[in-house]
């Protein structure tokens, strides 16, 4: 009895707490704890420290979100986790040296290289992915393909171009100052494409009618079918949109970077997974806040720690985030009835 | 309130971001009765489920079912107590074949339990032996029997609707909660099914309390029946006094009160 | 032939290789008319109606809407051809709002003004305008039940096919629902439909199919059939009144 | 090629068997999607090199010391993150897994990156008893071979016991889970104390795959226990089927066959191509298989379509 | 013993990290071993004895596990001597696993002291100076160039190598009354640097060393120069950041200036510059750290079976330090042809390597005392002086 009452009135104080924080929205929530941080860290580093890392965080955030785009659409839309997704990234870096190689001048052979990868993007839904979707292959089922998939293709890069470390060549050394704090020029556009690829994506799925027909789709296939939806056509936007982005970021990044070599991509797909979930599956917005929420954790967390704890506090603040917010951070719960 | 009243509610509340779906409902549910609850579309009849299972949280508002208050508590916890519900879209266990379905809901499975599952798997496997033949009967009665070996995944919108109400019962609660248990189930097999029903509350005294919005259905089988509307209780009583309420007839009878029906 | 709107001979059909649910079933729509199928639990109706509109391909057996064959089209296809569809389970989007709902409904008619079809569905449920911003998911069962109509409502299909469109449904609405389903057929929209609520159904309908076991027990005029006393004993829970 | 070498692959498939009974019972039969098997793996490995080594315990108590190390790890992870949703919590027992790793590396107690090293003296006396006696039949030039029979005895044993229970009304009640975890809860299941439970002895299962990587390698790194290997696991479930103990075997089997048989091509290109040919013949066998059979070797294709 | 008896039929084992988190190191070091396979079938060709060498490799894949698996492979093809891992836990699995049974000699090309710790039975042989007299060598080179008793900042790629050798400066720097400004260790998995970076140069340190392999410095590098407080002339790297030609991956200005140790003092000698033009006519993927020592391993493993006159690996262990003999006639890669005639002949010769003389210790590692302190002027190595430590 007395324990009945006791949780009782425990519930009561959680339900006054979790609902005027839940009269916030979680975006909003998130936004607010991050500025406090940010302010304690000005307090007990100096404005200069405490802001380079911001700066560091956002230039590491926007290389996770970016290519975490790409991924959050397929995962979302299409129900596959595309473990093979970092590879798409390094066989775009990859087609660019191709195309540069094959005498193209540098920005025409990134955007051939693009193309490129957005059409080896469509060739394996054409190859693998719908086969297995009239299978009804489950997600896990799907998951192998894409590590096999991904195996495939890093090493099928790494057959023609070897592991060695490659470079575009671009200048990675020059740098913008403001004030006192510096943000290399390349980084710089980093952030820039990252944030634009973000909003255009997510007006494109917000607003125009394939966007919707996306989001049907990856609400209810079946129903979608009925509904008149063209849905192989809807999948193969899907792929060609993941494949586009992929080579985006993946040339995005070994422009900024400045080397890479075959393995990049897989390196950085655990990142991009964390982003994408703890975004929202499917929402691009998701992925680029994700992205930040853990480049920034990550850097801030060297003004604190060893700079070798970075990324295990990323990890640690990751978890700690999905505890506080179960939904993720643009999430929504569903009825349970 | 009655003092025999297997539940209790009294002011329930339950908001979503705004929007009041149970407004300060107040009811009770007479041990061993059949109870109907209806309302229009989004009275709240199915939130009012949840709460009652614990399967949403109350705003404000006590819920007392048998004696113990129960708001807050955690699904299993209720449903160990003996207060069971099924769900208005049916949630079969879909990988797994129809009799698994029924034995899980089995209830005192000494063999779910590791401890005891190492100490007397021979308690266990008679248990099993005494579940399955319960389920087996079960299963005939909702004219499942022919699908007990099929994954539950492959029976048609009906035949889920019936393996959850069949699950439910298969628990042995003190009080069911079904939520629509006739919507999509054929006519002539609905009648077996409440005949059943009522059978079960005459022998067990089990208590039922049902939404539904077959009228016919609700006139005939309930001994009470409880209106809700915009989430609050508008009128209660016999299946007479209810129908007779001019209250009840504009929030939702309408012209499809039974008379005009039949 | 002419003048069958819809035309299912010798239909088989199943989910897996091994197991068929349908056994040659047989039933024709006639333009305008109110077709009801009934049977028990299980009997294959909405397996009927899945491979009507392409989600279950037929393993034998023709499907002709107005002459055309449609069996094995995708369902995308199909609905275009004029088809429309309320399934009987998860049918709506749950994580779009009621008005992406029923703006997703349009596409197979990207000539219809879209704020006219959403007034006018509106003004069939008003409901759901007030519940237009609210994620689909979120909605009680009834509520539900409106908007998978109104989906399948909003490309004007010539035939709608609905898979038990009462059920869950408050009393009130399912005077309404079957009156607005009087009104659309009136309107010129073959309907075939199944419902539990038989009786109703069928008092309401031009002729009517009991289906059992995956085949064609009985068939007849819809009132008619419903005051067979063997079909009413057998399938229609007996006669009521 | 030698029986050296198989016998290594035999050893390999035994121990990432062992590890992926844990995630098939996690995945397949409960529905948890842990992707943290490497973290308990590498807490239990570092438990017995820990002991052993600083605090000079015998090998043989610190077995058992390591596999309660990382059940309690498993109840911690599981308090902390069983409420979350499922593919939350996927990323979150990554993120523990990855903490754990980098723990051991940048922590002073494990070593850091100078690892641990000088735990297996008693395993190698058990092995060196050994080897005679497998030289009355022939196969003492095998050094290999003690820790292989070991190795397979215990996943058989552990396969064995774990096939039991699924059978069992308590495997049952994972099943509901698996399948919806709300509805089984609405038959009075609960569901948390079952997931615990799943998690736990998922994670007693990696500690034990730990101990043999451990005895393998003679030497504890914390690179050993990446995310890799709980990958490889998840791609060895598949392959032999979701929901099925006797496919981990199988599919375990397989895969290093795979992995390890394709060393074997022999080809006249360099190095570095030939190790790139390797993977790629690897992932077109992963994609033709998942293709041929999406089901994996022995799942249930019936099952697999029923799922929504 | 020794020559002519019966033609050598020597299969040199290449343990390579051809995929995997290290897989930028598999080209070069298969290119260094492959060379030295060409270097000596050719000597022995003009020194007009029947011997011959082939490589066999196998992927590492930077993996202790499969490293295991490699080296069976090895194993059955036949291989005398294993060249590889880079890494130390590799080099351990490896050992213990197998070539400790078979006495097949081990070339590891990692540095850390902790392999000293394992009982290797005499198989381990180590082309590359161990952690503790490379760090002397910074002390010295530092002094020399900065200044005794500064402030150093320590950057170290968060890995055995690193982390042993950064320890071991620290001890030795700080006995000299010099003071660590900062220790930055950096997870090479990361995609950007620029907090470690920034924080390196925030103390303002009078000389940085730098421990860590060019495909991670190529983008620490960088941030380095982006904080714009930067000044490459502070650098001292340790010898992963050795190469006769700074790659073009790494922004020059993050090693223009740069100083730089590397031990058996070879940069400048004879031997270094022919391997170099041998390497760059040979094409291919451009010159790495490690490459002469992974070639004069194999160099050293052939010479020894020569000398040996037999492919038998116990054999080849014991002639290893026939054919570094102190005081014994010296040869090099241009003359090995005449090393390999006098090899035959069981004579003990002393090949002094690309990468300089071998001394082998006991425990296998080298002895040599003798750096060089280069520094990276337009993008080369210049040999700026020669230190010996003790
Ligand atoms: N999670 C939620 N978020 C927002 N609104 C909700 C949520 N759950 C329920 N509602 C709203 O609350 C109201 C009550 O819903 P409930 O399902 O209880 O109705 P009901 O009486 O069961 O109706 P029906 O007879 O149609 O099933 C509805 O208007 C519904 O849209
Ligand atoms: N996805 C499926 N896979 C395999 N079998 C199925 C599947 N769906 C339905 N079935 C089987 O097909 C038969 C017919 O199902 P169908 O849904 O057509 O019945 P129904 O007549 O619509 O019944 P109800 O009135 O209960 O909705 C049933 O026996 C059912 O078990
Ligand atoms: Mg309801
Ligand atoms: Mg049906």
């Amino acid at each position: 009895m007395t324990d009945t009452t006791q949780t009782e009135r425990t519930e009561a104080r959680a339900s006054v707490l979790s609902s005027a924080l839940a009269a916030l929205p979680r975006p909003a929530l998130l936004l607010a704890v991050l500025i406090v941080l940010l302010c304690a860290l000005v307090i007990a580093f100096g404005p200069v420290r405490a802001l380079q890392a911001t700066v560091n965080g956002f230039v590491a955030g926007s290389y996770t979100g970016l290519g975490a785009i790409g991924l959050t659409l397929v995962l979302g839309v299409l129900k596959l986790v595309n473990f093979a997704h970092g590879d798409l990234l390094v066989t775009g870096a990859y087609f660019t040296i191709l195309f540069a190689w094959l005498g193209l001048p540098l920005p025409l052979a990134m955007l051939t290289a693009m193309l490129a990868t957005a059409a080896l993007a469509l060739a394996t839904e054409k190859i693998i992915w719908q086969p297995l979707r009239l299978a009804k292959a489950g997600s896990l089922q799907l998951f192998l393909s894409a590590i096999g998939l991904g195996l495939v293709l890093r090493f099928t890069v790494q057959f023609f171009a070897g592991s060695q470390v490659r470079t575009l060549g671009a200048n990675v050394v020059t740098s913008i100052a403001i004030g006192p704090l510096r943000l290399g020029t390349l980084q710089a556009l980093a952030l820039v494409v990252g944030i634009s690829a973000m909003v255009i994506v997510g007006l494109v799925l917000r607003f125009t009618s394939i966007g919707k027909e996306m989001r049907a789709f990856a609400d209810n296939r079946a129903l979608a079918e009925v509904s008149g939806i063209d849905t192989q056509h809807i999948i193969n936007v899907t792929w060609i949109a993941s494949g586009f982005l992929a080579a985006l970021s993946g040339i995005l990044y070994a422009t900024a970077i400045g080397s890479f070599n075959p393995n990049f991509g897989i390196t950085l797909l655990l990142s991009l997974f964390a982003a994408t979930v703890l975004g929202g599956i499917g929402n691009p917005y998701g992925a680029l806040v994700g992205g930040l929420v853990i480049g920034l954790s990550q850097e801030w967390s060297t003004l604190l720690f060893n700079a070798r704890w970075k990324p295990a506090v990323g990890f640690a603040l990751l978890i700690l985030m999905l505890m506080f917010m179960p939904q993720g951070i643009f999430g929504r719960a569903k009825r349970r009835s | 309130m009655s003092a025999d009243a297997i539940l209790e509610v009294a002011d329930a509340v339950k908001d979503f971001d705004g929007l009041r779906a149970v407004d300060g409902a107040s009811f009770h549910v007479e041990r061993g009765s059949i109870t109907a609850l209806i309302g229009p579309n989004g009275a709240g009849k199915t939130t009012m489920f949840d709460l009652l299972s614990g399967f949403a949280r109350l705003n404000t508002g006590t819920i007392r079912f048998a004696g113990r208050s129960i708001g807050g508590m955690a699904p299993h916890r209720i449903a160990r107590l003996g207060l069971v519900r099924t769900f208005q879209l049916t949630r079969v266990l879909a990988g797994m074949s129809v009799m698994d379905n029924m034995l899980l809901a089995a209830p005192s499975q000494p063999g779910e339990h590791l401890p005891s599952l190492i100490l007397g798997p021979r308690r266990a496997r008679a248990a099993e032996a005494r579940s399955r033949a319960d389920a087996q009967a079960l299963l005939e009665t909702f004219g499942l029997r022919d699908k007990a070996r099929d994954y539950a995944g492959a029976l048609s919108g009906g035949q889920r609707k019936l393996l959850e109400i069949a699950r439910a019962l298969m628990t042995q609660p003190s009080l069911v909660l079904l939520d629509e248990p006739m919507a999509g189930v054929n006519p002539t097999l609905g009648r077996a099914i409440l005949d059943h029903i009522a059978a079960l509350r005459e022998q067990r005294g089990t208590t039922f309390l049902f939404v539904e919005h077959d009228m016919d259905v609700v006139m005939s089988r309930a001994d009470r029946v409880i209106v809700m509307a915009q989430g609050r209780v508008i009128s209660a009583g016999t299946p007479a006094q209810v129908r007779a309420d001019p209250a009840v007839v504009e929030a939702y009878l309408g012209s499809a009160s039974p008379e005009t029906t039949a | 032939m002419s003048g069958q709107v819809l035309t299912v001979a010798g239909l088989v059909a199943g989910y897996v290789p091994q197991v068929d649910i349908l056994n040659g079933v047989a039933i024709t729509v006639a333009k305008d008319e109110i077709v009801t199928v009934v049977g028990p639990n299980g009997a294959g109706k909405s397996t009927l109606l899945k491979a009507l509109v392409g989600l279950v391909t037929p393993k034998s057996g023709r499907i002709a809407l107005e002459d055309k064959d449609i069996a094995g089209l995708a369902p995308s296809t199909i609905v275009r051809q004029g088809l429309g569809y309320v399934p009987q389970r998860e049918n709506v989007f749950e994580t779009m709002p009621v008005e992406e709902n029923l703006e997703i409904g349009l596409k197979p008619r990207r000539d219809l003004p879209l704020r006219l079809r959403l007034e006018a569905m509106y003004a069939l449920f008003p409901r759901l305008r007030e519940r237009r911003r609210q994620m689909a998911g979120s909605l009680s069962g009834g509520e539900r039940q409106m908007l998978a109509m109104a989906r399948a409502l909003m490309p004007q299909p010539k035939v709608l096919l609905l898979d038990e469109p009462t059920a869950g449904l408050a009393p009130r609405f399912v005077d309404l629902m079957f009156e607005q389903v009087a009104t659309i057929n009136r309107s010129g929209v073959t309907i075939l439909m199944v419902e539990q609520n038989a009786t109703r159904a069928l008092a309401m309908s031009h002729r009517g199919y009991v289906l059992d076991l995956g085949r064609n027990a009985y068939e007849g005029e819809g009132p008619a059939l419903a005051r067979d006393p063997k079909v009413a004993d057998l399938y229609l829970g007996g006669l009521h009144g | 090629m030698s029986i050296d070498f198989w016998i290594n692959v035999g050893v390999l498939a035994g121990i990432y068997g062992i590890f992926t009974l844990g995630l098939q019972l996690n995945a397949g039969f409960t529905g948890l999607l842990n992707f943290g098997q490497a973290g308990f793996m590498a807490i239990g490995a570092y438990t017995v090199g820990i002991l052993v080594v600083d605090r000079g315990w015998s090998l043989w108590l610190a077995l058992p010391a390591g596999i309660v190390l990382a059940v309690l790890a498993g109840l911690f992870v599981g308090i902390a993150s069983l409420r979350l949703r499922s593919d939350h919590f996927a990323i979150a027992t990554i993120a523990f897994a990855e903490i754990v790793r980098y723990t051991l590396q940048n922590a002073a107690f494990s070593g850091g990156n100078q690892g641990v090293l000088g735990f297996d003296a008693e395993w190698r006396a058990v092995s060196d008893w050994m080897l005679p006696w497998l030289a009355t039949i022939g196969l003492g030039a095998y050094t290999q071979l003690p820790l292989f029979i070991v190795v397979w005895l215990a996943f058989v044993a552990l396969l064995l016991m774990m096939k039991g229970l699924q059978a069992t009304p308590w495997g049952r009640v994972l099943r509901g889970i698996r399948e919806d975890e709300d509805a089984t809860a609405a038959l009075g299941k609960d569901v948390f104390a079952y997931k615990l439970q799943s998690l736990a002895l998922a994670a007693a299962l990696a500690a034990v795959a730990g101990f043999f990587v451990a005895l393998n390698v003679t030497y504890l790194y914390p690179t050993v226990f990446d995310p890799t290997f709980t990958f490889f696991g998840y791609a060895l479930l598949v392959l032999g089927g979701f929901a099925s103990y006797g496919g981990v075997a199988l599919g375990s089997v397989l895969f290093w066959t795979l992995l390890e048989g394709t060393r074997l091509i022999e080809t006249s290109l360099s190095a570095g191509q030939q190790a790139s040919l390797r993977f790629i013949i690897v992932g077109v066998f992963l994609l033709l298989i998942s293709r041929l059979r999406p089901q994996g070797l022995l799942g249930n294709v019936n099952e697999m379509r029923v799922r929504p | 013993q020794g020559a002519g008896a019966e033609p050598l039929d020597l299969k040199i084992g290449a343990l390579l990290e051809s995929t995997g988190p290290l897989s930028e190191l598999g080209p070069p070091a298969e290119k260094a071993i492959n060379l030295s396979a060409t270097v000596a079938n050719k000597a022995a060709k003009d020194a007009g004895v029947e011997a011959k060498v082939t490589i066999v490799s196998a992927d590492s894949q930077g993996d202790p596990q499969a490293a295991l698996s490699a080296t069976r492979t090895l194993v059955d093809k036949g291989a005398s001597c294993i060249m590889g891992p880079s890494t130390t836990p590799e080099s351990i699995s490896v050992l213990n696993g197998i070539t400790m049974q078979r006495k097949i000699t081990l070339w590891p090309l990692a540095s850390s002291t902790r392999l000293r710790t394992v009982k290797d039975d005499g198989t381990i042989y180590r082309p590359v100076p161990a952690d503790d007299l490379q760090s002397k060598a910074l002390v010295k080179a530092i002094e020399n160039h900065v200044g005794k008793g500064k402030a150093v900042a320590i950057i170290f790629r968060n890995e055995p190598y690193g982390d042993a050798l950064s320890k071991s400066f620290t001890t030795d720097w700080q006995a000299e009354g010099g003071t660590i400004s900062s220790t930055i260790s950096f997870d090479p998995q990361q995609e950007s640097f620029d907090s470690e970076a920034g924080q390196a140069v925030d103390t303002n340190p009078d000389a940085y060393v730098v421990i860590d392999y060019p495909e991670t410095y190529a983008k620490l590098g960088a941030a380095l120069v982006r904080t714009g407080k930067f000044d490459a002339k502070k650098v001292f790297v340790a010898d992963a950041l050795s190469f006769a030609k700074v790659p073009d991956n790494i922004p020059p200005e993050a090693l223009e200036g740069a100083y730089g140790v590397a031990g058996g003092s070879p940069t400048g000698t004879d031997a270094f510059k022919a391997f170099n033009k041998l390497w760059d006519e040979a094409g291919g993927v451009a010159n790495a750290s490690y490459t002469a020592n992974s070639f004069d391993a194999a160099i050293l493993c052939f010479l020894s079976a020569v000398e040996a006159g037999s492919t038998e690996p116990g054999a080849i262990r014991d002639k290893i330090r026939s054919v570094t003999k102190d005081g014994a006639p010296q040869f090099t890669i241009e003359t090995l042809a005449d090393a390999v005639k006098t090899a035959a002949t069981g004579k003990e010769i002393d090949y002094v390597g690309v990468s300089g003389a071998f001394r082998f210790k006991d425990n296998g590692d080298p002895s040599s005392s003798l750096y060089d302190v280069f520094q990276y002027q337009g993008g080369k190595q210049v040999k700026i002086e020669q230190v010996n430590v003790k």
